[in-house]
């Protein structure tokens, strides 16, 4: 058992040692950005374009091929994120403090789309852009703890240190995360019934539902490909100084001579 | 001499917006604070529309004053603290100068952020689209006179007892948390509410003057 | 050439204790007075008084105007460097230059020299990551922004090594050539400056 | 060693409240505060006796809890600037005793006014008896989290605004809004309520420990 | 009689500047050590690294127990004094003895004695009043309350006028004779300590 902690631990460590994340990333880049941009689009067009109209809602509905994969990916990537929190606070591995601060802004903006995509499918289905429902509710709450996470990185100016601070805060937003989850369900059934319950809703005919499942994905490889890139800029951000970020550039700069 | 003054005042808040911007934080907080709070109330009392609606003006108000204090209280400190502040009152240039640009700039990076935060409130909280107008420059004249507020509160609670801050700020900010809601409340029931606007312009009008010399005072105060 | 600033007569008391007591020194031009005693003698006190920060000393201050009249009212351009330094973190060394109450007016390359004179290279980061020390370089970089009439510093030698010490020195008597003064204080008397005031009394 | 920690831990507890009580903002400011939120809602909003009952529950939480984080976020910002945070830190004591004594500290000079403000309150609010029991005691509880949350943020932010700790800490707060108002509104209904104290029992055992510790690492964070 | 502290091969860099390399020392009881180095040279930040406050050092320290091996936890009692002083403004200057963490488990005739020792009559009002000077003496008057086995003082005698420099010194030799052990910071090298360390790189 310890052995495979120790071979994670050792393993996390030097992949994460900046120079050799960058080498490896610059090569895995161009497929993660083929691949994730061919299985997006997949998903996009066939949602979009070849997918059945809804029988009730109309085109409308082909929102959904937005709004779940972006929902979907702001919750998981906070949890990408404690995952990194986790590691920081414990070993410090410098990295993954670094994907932490990558990740947050992503994960903001897909929960901020989610919210946005939402509204948008509100206004004709419901009538309205907002409902205090628990669902809706818990992603607000989600949005407000992504961006404390990004309001405290920003307020501090040593970037290592504010990278642990936010491996803290991630860790105790995954913990209170299913607490809201389950208090905002008591709590909207307490003072009156569910009108606008997600779950109960037709379950989709599999036409609909197959080019969903190719956008998570779509979404997800996104993500990555987000990240790695994010996490590049971060590097070189933050070792601006050091040689071999310059000699990675004095290289570049050969290779496009 | 007059265009010197002018120079002198953008020195000031060409400064200070650097800072602020330099720290994205001074201005993305405000407007997450004001949601979070509104947000607070559908949770805590209920999510009925009908319901939520007639208390939007108070809660939206009641975020209002709450964001731009929190947000205030520490104008002068930093200052205070780097000796940057006993440099502006050495040099001859007058000091409420100095502290309007200091309250104009703070508006800029904590009354934006909470104008558009209402915004969005006003949507979550089903405000008819009628009344968005009146409160938004209601907000404005508000927010405007609660940074002025909030500069005296911070300017005689630094270095010692937040407790004056407290009990003089919060009690005059009442008159503006009335009147702000009466414009809001008076918008949704189609009244006039012109009258409320004009009273929060008069106080407006008296309190840059007034408070921006009761300010310079209580300052200096920190340096007896 | 008249006296820039006249101080008669100051005492000053603090909580019931008598900090200093009818206090006479003048101010000239091109040379320097140095207020020396022990923590807690008062010398930051008297700064501010003179300065007009605080306003509880006892006492006569005329002040030189343009007519060469005294007056209590100071129309000379003063630079005040207290405890702290009155540099912002987030700002790099070249804004808080650019951007400080006391350049206000102060040329590009005034700027770029007064940085270059104290050996701050001008780090495009912001200052959050500098020493103590290397922030009062950049303060004292800004002595040299204008001509100021009198420059009142606060132990200026203290948390310095010595290549900043003599750095200090040999600045303020290029500065005393151009005739500024400068009225310093201190715990033990510097063998710069020959004017001093001791502030002696018991702790 | 074990009566050695009790010791370390009520020299904390003693410095502190010493330091709080020569100071009365510490103690008057919440108070004020809570009941400056709550009485604005029959000013602003109406004076309907069952109007506001119904909002008694959600008002009072929502004041107890702006008001408790309000306080909190000078924690430890003045123990780190004065250097004695880092004497706490190099003696070989266990640091989270340290903290807990400081959120339990904390506590006893804020969450006790809010307890008196909110008793107020609940008469101001026409509140029935009957749910003065249970609204105190999901008071203890939920304060008290609020002040481990709380004391996170502020080591999180030390340094930093006031306003940045509160939206660190306000969305993590909601569960105990939520908690605490269905408290105070079951109680009015003759509803059973115990499984909401229970719940906010249970996140406050865990908290203690689990927000403890992080908070130790939190404050380390500023030592970097 | 072994060393209380043993450091080897430690090094530091922050922000990518290189602050010490590979410094070997050891701390003797009733020896002192004085580390000196311009601003920005890193004194602080080595004590700091010591004390184990900051982790960002690279090498090793082993420290004394009781069973006469080293570890890497410390288990000596040591005394740290940073730029601040660790005085409460609101406690006067016997409550900010008695209930400082050093005081821990110090007997009032204890603190008595301190107080007196460093020329500090109990003010019976808060400490705010004091002046930079006297407050260090209180946080000097912490160092009489305990048997500490290191004292790590950051520039104790910057700031201070000559009485209290004295002072220091007459106190630190006091503690060294009951075996204790300095580790101070300072910009030049003081006559008093004779091991010094030089963290000279350019500023
Ligand atoms: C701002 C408003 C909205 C927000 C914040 C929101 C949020 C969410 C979230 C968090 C999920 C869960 C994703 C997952 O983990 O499976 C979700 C799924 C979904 N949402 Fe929304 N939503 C909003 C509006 C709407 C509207 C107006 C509709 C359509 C009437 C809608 C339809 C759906 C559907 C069909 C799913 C997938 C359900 C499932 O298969 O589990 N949403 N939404
Ligand atoms: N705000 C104040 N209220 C009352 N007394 C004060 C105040 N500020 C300073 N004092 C007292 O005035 C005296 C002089 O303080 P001052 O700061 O001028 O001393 P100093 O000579 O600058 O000392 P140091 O060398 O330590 O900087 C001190 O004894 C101090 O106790
Ligand atoms: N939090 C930090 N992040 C990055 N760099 C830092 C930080 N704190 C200090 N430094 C840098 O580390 C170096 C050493 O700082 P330190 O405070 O240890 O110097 P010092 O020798 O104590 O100087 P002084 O004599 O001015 O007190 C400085 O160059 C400073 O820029
Ligand atoms: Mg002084
Ligand atoms: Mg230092």
């Amino acid at each position: 058992m310890s052995r495979i902690w120790n071979f994670i631990k050792s393993w996390t460590v030097e992949m994460g040692s900046p120079p050799l994340f960058f080498q490896w990333s610059s090569k895995a880049l161009p497929w993660l950005a083929i691949i994730s941009i061919i299985v997006f689009s997949i998903g996009m067009v066939w949602g979009i374009f070849y997918s059945p109209t809804d029988y009730k809602q109309g085109d409308v509905y082909r929102i959904i091929y937005i709004h779940v994969p972006s929902a979907i990916l702001g919750q998981s990537i906070l949890m990408f994120m404690a995952i990194c929190g986790f590691i920081t606070v414990v070993w410090r591995v410098k990295i993954s403090g670094m994907l932490i601060k990558s990740a947050a802004s992503i994960g903001a903006s897909f929960t901020l789309i989610a919210l946005i995509t939402g509204s948008i499918w509100g206004k004709p289905t419901w009538g309205t852009w907002w409902v205090w429902d628990a669902r809706l509710t818990s992603t607000l709450i989600l949005f407000f703890i992504y961006t404390a996470i990004i309001g405290l990185h920003s307020s501090l100016d040593d970037k290592t240190k504010a990278d642990r601070a936010i491996s803290i805060l991630s860790l105790v937003g995954i913990a209170i995360i299913p607490i809201i989850k389950k208090s905002v369900d008591w709590w909207y059934t307490l003072h009156q019934p569910s009108t606008f319950t997600l779950s109960s809703a037709p379950s989709m005919a599999p036409d609909m539902y197959q080019p969903l499942l190719v956008c998570v994905l779509g979404f997800y490889l996104i993500f990555a490909f987000l990240l790695t890139m994010n996490l590049r800029a971060e590097i070189v951000f933050r070792e601006k100084n050091k040689t071999w970020v310059s000699k990675q550039y004095l290289n570049r700069q050969k290779n496009d001579k | 001499m007059k265009s010197d003054i002018y120079n002198w005042f953008f020195l000031i808040l060409k400064r200070d917006l650097l800072i602020a911007f330099r720290r994205s934080s001074t201005y993305i907080t405000p407007l997450i604070f004001f949601l979070i709070v509104v947000s607070f109330f559908p949770l805590a009392l209920s999510p009925d529309q009908d319901f939520l609606r007639s208390l939007a003006p108070g809660v939206i108000w009641i975020a209002a004053l709450l964001s731009s204090l929190l947000a205030v209280e520490t104008i002068f400190s930093e200052d205070f603290k780097d000796g940057t502040l006993d440099e502006f009152f050495v040099t001859n240039e007058p000091s409420f100068v100095l502290v309007f640009a200091k309250v104009l700039c703070h508006w800029l990076i904590t009354g934006l952020p909470i104008l558009l935060a209402s915004a969005i409130s006003s949507i979550i909280l089903y405000l008819p689209a009628s009344s968005f107008l009146p409160m938004i420059c209601s907000l404005i004249l508000g927010t405007f006179f609660m940074s002025l507020l909030g500069a005296m509160g911070a300017a005689l609670s630094l270095g010692r007892s937040a407790i004056l801050s407290s009990i003089i700020v919060l009690p005059f900010s009442i008159p503006t948390l009335l009147m702000g809601t009466a414009v809001v409340s008076s918008a949704i029931n189609n009244q006039d509410y012109s009258g409320f606007l004009l009273i929060m312009g008069a106080m407006l009008a008296i309190g840059i003057p007034g408070l921006c010399l009761l300010t310079v005072e209580a300052i200096l105060l920190n340096y007896e | 050439m008249l006296p820039k600033l006249k101080v008669k007569n100051l005492s000053c008391s603090r909580a019931d204790n008598l900090l200093f007591h009818d206090l006479n020194f003048e101010v000239v031009a091109g040379k320097n007075i140095e207020i020396i005693g022990s923590n807690g003698s008062g010398k930051t006190t008297l700064l501010r008084i003179l300065l007009g920060l605080i306003n509880i000393g006892e006492g006569k201050l005329e002040w030189l105007d343009n007519e060469e009249n005294y007056n209590h009212y100071r129309s000379i351009d003063c630079f005040y460097q207290g405890h702290s330094l009155g540099i912002k973190n987030l700002l790099s060394a070249h804004e808080n230059l650019s951007l400080s109450s006391y350049s206000f007016g102060a040329s590009e390359e005034k700027i770029a020299y007064a940085l270059d004179r104290v050996g701050i290279k001008n780090h495009l980061s912001f200052t959050s990551e500098l020493s103590v020390g290397q922030k009062k370089r950049i303060s004292i970089a800004r002595w040299l922004l204008k001509d100021f009439g009198i420059y009142f510093i606060d132990e200026p030698f203290s948390a310095l090594d010595d290549q900043a010490t003599s750095l200090i020195i040999e600045i303020i008597e290029e500065l005393n050539a151009k005739g500024a003064s400068f009225v310093i204080t201190g715990h033990r008397a510097s063998d710069v400056i020959s004017n001093q005031i001791f502030l002696d009394h018991e702790v």
